[in-house]
């Protein structure tokens, strides 16, 4: 398809929904007279478009888009692209819950009080945490509640003054670093060891009476698992601190470890990774807290009680960080969740795992018989879910990037993405097979990259200049970064156009 | 246990297969991939969940089993707002946030990606004729969070540390700007007129000065009432402070847009805008200013931009001054960034297509036409008064059960016999209220149902 | 009248633009397109039509109060079969025949809609492996048209008039085929064994000649028994005519296919494999055959064929002898085409693909074991009896409540109370059968819900 | 997508749904033994995969089909492809319609009936007729519903032996040849007159005492009503006659003239075509029978009765030619029509009608322009909702014909059919704009078709070996009409290339 912006497409006059009307005598009734200045003076230039064409349209750019439904999407690595069961989109979008305002009676919302409960029991099995809130609307938010609680936590001691830092690794994710700050930390960043190895050493020496927290993912996004990880939780905490745990590449790990076992105070999982929910384009989705027992009391608000067979809300615990999201976060992905959790129990969690660690140790042993690919860290060991690859020798060899391999990938019906700021591992590619692909679909995946990485040999140029089979070619980045010609939407870009002409 | 179970999302859960592939990786069992995890760290028992249904039959049976268990709005009448309300949900939004591609897309680049970099900024771009503002970030995770961004966005443009909260905003607004934002910043707040149940303009001025970053408000407020936003963008101006609005989206067809009085942060929910209320699970926040490099450079989300491509007459699409945020700084971007909402994005840009500049238009005002005419009978109703009885009002206004003798709690348990969901008790959360509900009012509302909500609360308040 | 409405369905409804389109044909106003409609025979008045509801919100409140009249099977336990069976739909099915490209393509040809022909082949395909049969034809109606098509290829094939009707198969189905086969068969029936339910093979001996083209049957019959198909092929073969069967294509985990034993010609209805019941409206017809060219160029159906490209290595697909279509020859063409349920046809092979050899074994399997299950807990009711007690049962049985005094309609309104729906009365289909319900169980049904069942009718049978 | 054959993807012991589990008492239940040669040997060789490959399958193969909602789908002429609501498909998804069963008692089932009921005095009122039935499961399903309506009429007033011929037109739908046919009639066709409408003065000689009755589709697939309409009934109803009316062609006319004042006893129309049901790739869909009070006698059972406020089926009318089609046809699809009617009420219809018409000829205006495009008959007339084009003088002059140009349409993304046979008109093109697509929807179409007439004669073999941007290229035809080679299952196709290598 070669489809316009929406805009390009209005036809004055047309309509694609009618209002109700509205009755004669409500038409009648004299309401009070608006503020001055606060009625609009002009109806919103919207398009004007026929239902038919509206549907066409989004229908149109639906097919110009590669959902995960659609593709061995095993290149979003950090991302868990795993199979999200239409059973349980379909569940999910029964008037039963649909249509359920979140302010009703408790009465009206019993069965949705007991999935989000039954779904805070998983999670609690899960990590071997004792309490949980479902209210964050991501991973990131969840991080950032944690962060808070921790806050909370030394301000209920009164030692939030002297604990001004956290601690966290390189090859934690961004947002650990970044909520740490929101909540008003210090940010201090580890680097690996010689082994590739989050370094012990280096956290026993950043430790001290100021540090907060330890904030840290494990496996980290390379895939590797800290195999000492005790013991960076114990540093922590023999100065007094908290250890939070990134839960976010856990899918490799259920069944097999939990938080507690390695002593952790708090720590999340993103339910639109490990527990199958659609990514969505980038959510909705859900962040489950988990806490230990001494922690719960600081869990956002209102938290769900089960007194006999009769679910409550409870909002009158006065340490909790009160609100993180509106309402009770994002009611309809915990269900989604919680069906999938059901379908599998216990063995099938287990099984998740372990074909996800199977699945990426195989395709990591056929990827790196690709000249110029390598698995930098830990050298000869296995991962745990995914592996942080590097094409930084065929990249030398060619002149062909990271990037570049990736946009040719969907010239053949697959990608991966190279966001992993900063480039710690140049030319990188994070692959995570997760559990939902089966062995053809691997091996198919691997022969893309073989295939892109001989022609970068052959043709580099076919390579760089890819991708030659999507809706478009490559656009002009300066767009994206000049203000005199970025355009966040329509109206911008008509008026810069007709400003300076911004092409 | 059910040793040989071949799960459905597994498909390598054949063990003819899985021996095979451990074959070709030289391990000898899965548990060789853990090595790096020390025996003391094993889970020391399976976990504790309950018999799986392996069957999608019996999945099924048992979720909507569950889901028997609640009583959603579309079988009663219900009055509650406060946040959440329940509009039409045109079927084409149902649509497009259901299709396989959408759904499951998650981080792709701009060119296999295409349709959802266009369907977002478009969205974008939709909002922004909305708000008449140039720029709308991609949506955060609801209301209450693009509210507490905006704040923070407000405290770094002006370097200022104080930030004002009207006291008319929702409590749980306030809980989450306070909690996300006092690691920089003083909050302060500011009263409303008992009366009015705006804005003290008074008290305002009062707290204005030379340390606030901004001023931050709700237009209509949580009461439904409309504020004076001129009169308080000239008053918050004169501090040099910028007024941050949040302004409920589908009032736009008959209010005036902030920005247009002088709004400088923009900001809200898009629940309203195609979601369904999902118990919460329909919200997504959305982020607006004008196009001022400065202040663009404060957004902590992602913001995308349109370019030409190669081809010449071809649009592009992709991340604008990615250098901003959290996944290239880490710590030193701007707050964080990460999965938010996007889907209720590409939602809402399917309601605003759908709608159109004639939709909203009719929507905003007949919503205020239901509301005048609540207003009118609930107030002849013996004993029931208007909290705010001269102030105009969109979609939601405060019920006044005081002289009735009754508790809220009472009369919405009294309402529910009759299938009546009634409006949020505010007793709770506003004590100077007394016994008060807020009563909200949409398109979906017909004369009959006013009326049928009249007469039921006569009848359960009748003394 | 709204004489400015813009409808949403028809874009150029817009006044504006339809008197621009008007100048630009050269006419004055639409009614001269209607040049060639005598005055005469314009209509009278307008429609006489319900007010509209025009907004799409008031269009669903007003259809979904409608529905609520309704009490479907999934808030109750049914045992309703009969032809129409409530079986899980995997989820996926929906999901595919909801997408829009599938939903609303139509009569493209095999290179835009390579994936319609590509996903029908499939299903045939599918089919084919299920039946044990080369030649599968793009779904038809239901079974009923199924079974009526079958019995006038058989007569086309073998140029023979008389067709054999078993006695206990579906009587809609027998109305069916007769008014549809009658111009050019001869119709006759024979009778079941009053014991078994099954065919009576020396009543059949009785009636085959050497004029009779087919025998029809169903196994399992109407009545849910497992006929001796084999048995009754090398009767049937003997005379030279050819056996059509009629077949749950659900039963074929476990039974025999109908080729297997000797069928010519296997046909039934795919509603079990993947449709909602939908009120009768998730029908589909199968008709199967050995890939003889003489038999083959009976179908009316289309029939889709693979086939190479100009590409090497690609497979395209096509129309196969499409020459014998009332689409190419009108009248001279075998029956007629046209559109059928070709949706439920890609719907069936989503279903058989997701079942797979397993999947269908343990169906038939789990099914099979029920029945027996559910047939022993009844006939251990007092006054309950099963009415063909030594057969074996497929799915569906007939209970037989003579000894209890009262009537199926009594007991099923009993049943209704505790929220059952018990079998389908046969009393007036079959009087011989006196007061006798046919009870269907399928995968749904957990053994809880029989021995409900069980429990209930013993209480609602009580004399 | 090159996706291939499902069989192709099976993975051994791969499983994409797992059944309900057989409880132990009941496995331990004895069955009654099955007959002997009874149990399949042999599990079905059918596909083996994973849930998330078949729907990766299934969504792909949607993907390579050209759905209506998708294009400007005008090309489809007879077909009336109109705008599908999607509400009213989300209104037919409810479970309250869907888990119906077809034997529920009348008490639970009221809302359904009366959905049914008043779609039926929707088509009386449309039509002028005095009964309707909405069991037929099509359009051609309900010609021969009519058709035997006409027999049983006459075989119940003794007059069947000597009636045994139907008289139709060429311009007709083949089924209603081919449905009077399978009743028992000899078909009589018309061929148009020297002006190009129906030859009344053939009609008149057509005839006599052995006319069971006229089936007559109007306006015919040529978009050319007959305006003697009037007349040809009533030559029918002169020799004692009937006239059925197929109205598959409805669209122009509703709210316009009606069947019965023309005089027809009985008509049908396509739910599927006039009142904006999908089409779903060719059914489920639903053909309303509509007769006069003298035929409803004849209708099939069971019939709807309404009682008061009750609504109750009726099966007990001895002259009832009994089912044409299982229980009460597609509910489901009567649901959609009514949704959709109940939406736009009789002035709305009279609305699509009236711009359905307006924009037939508003692209016949403008496709005309085209060089080498005519429209045969009637010249210099309009039409009412479609018409059939010929490029007979393109094809003479550049050697491309009617078929390529529509094959080279799929490569622009539209298309249009040509299985218009016989083919009386030559090079054959049929238009039918319906009244779904806006005035730039039809202008894009008539640049698109220009723009092939230009190639046909700049480079005619760019059309004639079109399509170039579809899934496949031309395939090879002989494998579909050689009995060695056809193959319409994966097994034949198997076996064929075994025993004598069908490529």
């Amino acid at each position: 398809w070669d489809e316009p912006v929406i805009f390009e497409l209005s036809q004055p006059g047309e309509r694609a929904l009618l209002l109700p009307e509205v009755e004669p005598a409500i038409a009648a009734t004299a309401a009070a007279p608006l503020p001055p200045g606060m009625r609009r003076a002009q109806a919103p230039a919207l398009p004007q478009l026929s239902q038919n064409r509206v549907l066409r349209h989004y229908l149109r750019l639906s097919q110009e888009t590669l959902g995960a439904d659609l593709n061995v999407d095993i290149g979003q690595g950090t991302c868990t692209m795993k199979y999200n069961p239409k059973i349980n989109e379909q569940l999910a979008r029964d008037e039963r819950i649909s249509q359920l305002h979140p302010l009703q009676d408790e009465s009206t919302v019993q069965g949705m009080l007991q999935v989000m409960h039954e779904m805070e029991h998983v999670i609690e099995e899960v990590s071997g945490m004792d309490a949980v809130s479902l209210q964050p609307r991501s991973g990131s938010q969840a991080i950032y509640a944690n962060i808070a609680m921790v806050r909370a936590w030394f301000e209920a001691r009164g030692e939030a003054g002297q604990r001004d830092e956290i601690i966290t690794t390189i090859f934690s994710h961004p947002s650990d670093a970044a909520c740490a700050k929101v909540v008003g930390y210090k940010v201090i960043t580890l680097y690996p060891d010689a082994d590739g190895y989050p370094d012990l050493a280096a956290m026993q020496a950043a430790v001290g009476p100021r540090t907060a927290a330890l904030v840290i993912t494990n496996p980290e996004d390379t895939g590797i698992f800290n195999p000492r990880i005790a013991q960076f939780v114990q540093a922590a905490h023999d100065v007094g601190a908290l250890a939070c745990y990134d839960q976010a590449n856990a899918n490799g790990l259920l069944g097999i470890t939990r938080a507690r076992d390695a002593g952790f105070d708090l720590c999340h999982f993103n339910l639109h990774k490990t527990f199958a929910t659609p990514h969505a384009c980038g959510g909705p989705a859900v962040g489950a807290c988990a806490v230990t027992q001494a922690l719960a009391p600081f869990l956002p608000h209102p938290r769900i009680v089960k007194d006999g067979q009769r679910y409550r809300l409870q909002t009158d615990e006065k340490t909790s960080i009160g609100k993180v999201a509106a309402f009770m976060g994002a009611a309809s992905i915990v269900l989604r969740a919680y069906a999938w959790v059901m379908n599998l129990g216990a063995d099938g969690l287990r099984e998740v795992a372990e074909v996800a660690v199977l699945n990426n140790n195989y395709v990591m042993r056929q990827l790196l018989q690709i000249k110029g690919l390598s698995a930098p860290y830990a050298n000869g060991k296995s991962r745990i879910e995914q592996v942080r690859y590097s094409w930084r020798e065929l990249s030398e060899e060619t002149g062909v990037h990271a990037e570049d391999i990736g946009l040719r990938a969907a010239d053949y019906g697959v990608h991966y993405w190279t966001s992993h700021h900063p480039y710690i591992v140049a030319e990188p590619a994070t692959i995570e097979p997760t559990e939902a692909y089966s062995r053809a679909d691997l091996d198919e995946f691997v022969q893309i990259m073989a295939h892109i990485a001989d022609e970068a040999r052959s043709t580099p140029q076919t390579v760089t200049s890819a991708p030659h089979r999507c809706p478009t070619r490559r656009v002009d980045t300066k767009y994206l970064e000049d203000p005199r010609q970025w355009a966040m939407t329509w109206r911008a870009w008509r008026r810069k156009l007709a400003e300076h002409g911004a092409r | 246990m059910h040793p040989k179970t071949v799960y459905p999302y597994i498909p390598n859960s054949v063990p003819q297969v899985k021996a095979a592939m451990l074959a070709a990786t030289g391990a000898r069992s899965i548990d060789d991939f853990y090595a790096d995890i020390p025996a003391a760290l094993r889970a020391p028992r399976a976990m504790n969940l309950p018999a799986p249904l392996l069957s999608e039959a019996r999945l099924k049976r048992h979720v909507q089993g569950l889901l028997a268990r609640n009583r959603p709005c579309s079988e009663v009448l219900s009055f509650l707002g406060g946040g959440c309300y329940q509009h039409h949900v045109p079927a084409i939004c149902d649509e497009i946030n259901g299709r396989s591609e959408f759904l499951t897309a998650y981080a792709g680049e701009p060119y296999e990606d295409h349709g959802r970099f266009q369907a977002l900024w478009e969205y974008c771009s939709m909002m922004g004729e909305l708000l008449h503002l140039d720029v709308v970030s991609i949506p955060t995770y609801d209301g209450l969070q693009a509210a507490a961004t905006a704040c923070c966005m407000a405290a770094r443009y002006t370097g200022r540390q104080r930030v004002l909260l009207a006291g008319n905003l929702s409590p749980d607004k306030c809980s989450h700007i306070r909690t996300y934002g006092r690691s920089t910043i003083v909050f302060d707040s500011f009263a409303f007129d008992a009366v009015t149940g705006s804005i003290d303009q008074s008290a305002l001025a009062a707290q204005l000065g030379p340390d606030v970053a901004a001023v931050c408000i709700d237009n209509p407020n949580y009461f439904g009432a409309i504020e004076d936003g001129p009169a308080l963008a000239r008053l918050v101006h004169a501090s040099g402070a910028l007024l941050v609005v949040g302004v409920d989206p589908g009032s736009l067809g008959v209010l005036t847009a902030p920005g247009d009085y002088g709004a400088d942060i923009v900001c809200g929910d898009i629940q309203t805008l195609g979601m369904h209320m999902n118990y919460g699970g329909g919200h997504g926040g959305f982020i607006a200013t004008r196009d001022e490099p400065a202040l663009v450079m404060q957004y902590p989300s992602r913001l995308f931009g349109i370019a030409p491509t190669e081809v010449p007459g071809q649009y592009g699409f992709g991340d604008v001054a990615y250098q901003r945020t959290s996944f290239d700084k880490r710590e030193n971007g701007n707050e964080f960034v990460g999965t938010a909402a996007a889907l209720w994005g590409i939602t809402a840009g399917v309601y605003l297509a759908s709608m159109g500049p004639q939709g909203m238009a009719e929507l905003g005002e007949g919503i205020l036409q239901r509301v005048a005419y609540a207003r009118a009978q609930i107030a002849a109703i013996p004993g029931v008064r208007l909290a705010h009885p001269g102030s105009a009002h969109f979609k939601e206004f405060v019920v006044d059960f005081n002289a009735t003798g009754r508790s809220v709690a009472t009369i919405n348990a009294l309402l529910r016999e009759h299938a009546i969901f009634g409006g949020h008790d505010l007793s709770g959360l506003f004590p100077q209220l007394g016994q008060a509900g807020l009563y909200a009012f949409t398109e979906l509302h017909s004369q009959a149902d006013i009326d049928t909500l009249v007469q039921t609360l006569a009848l359960v308040t009748r003394p």
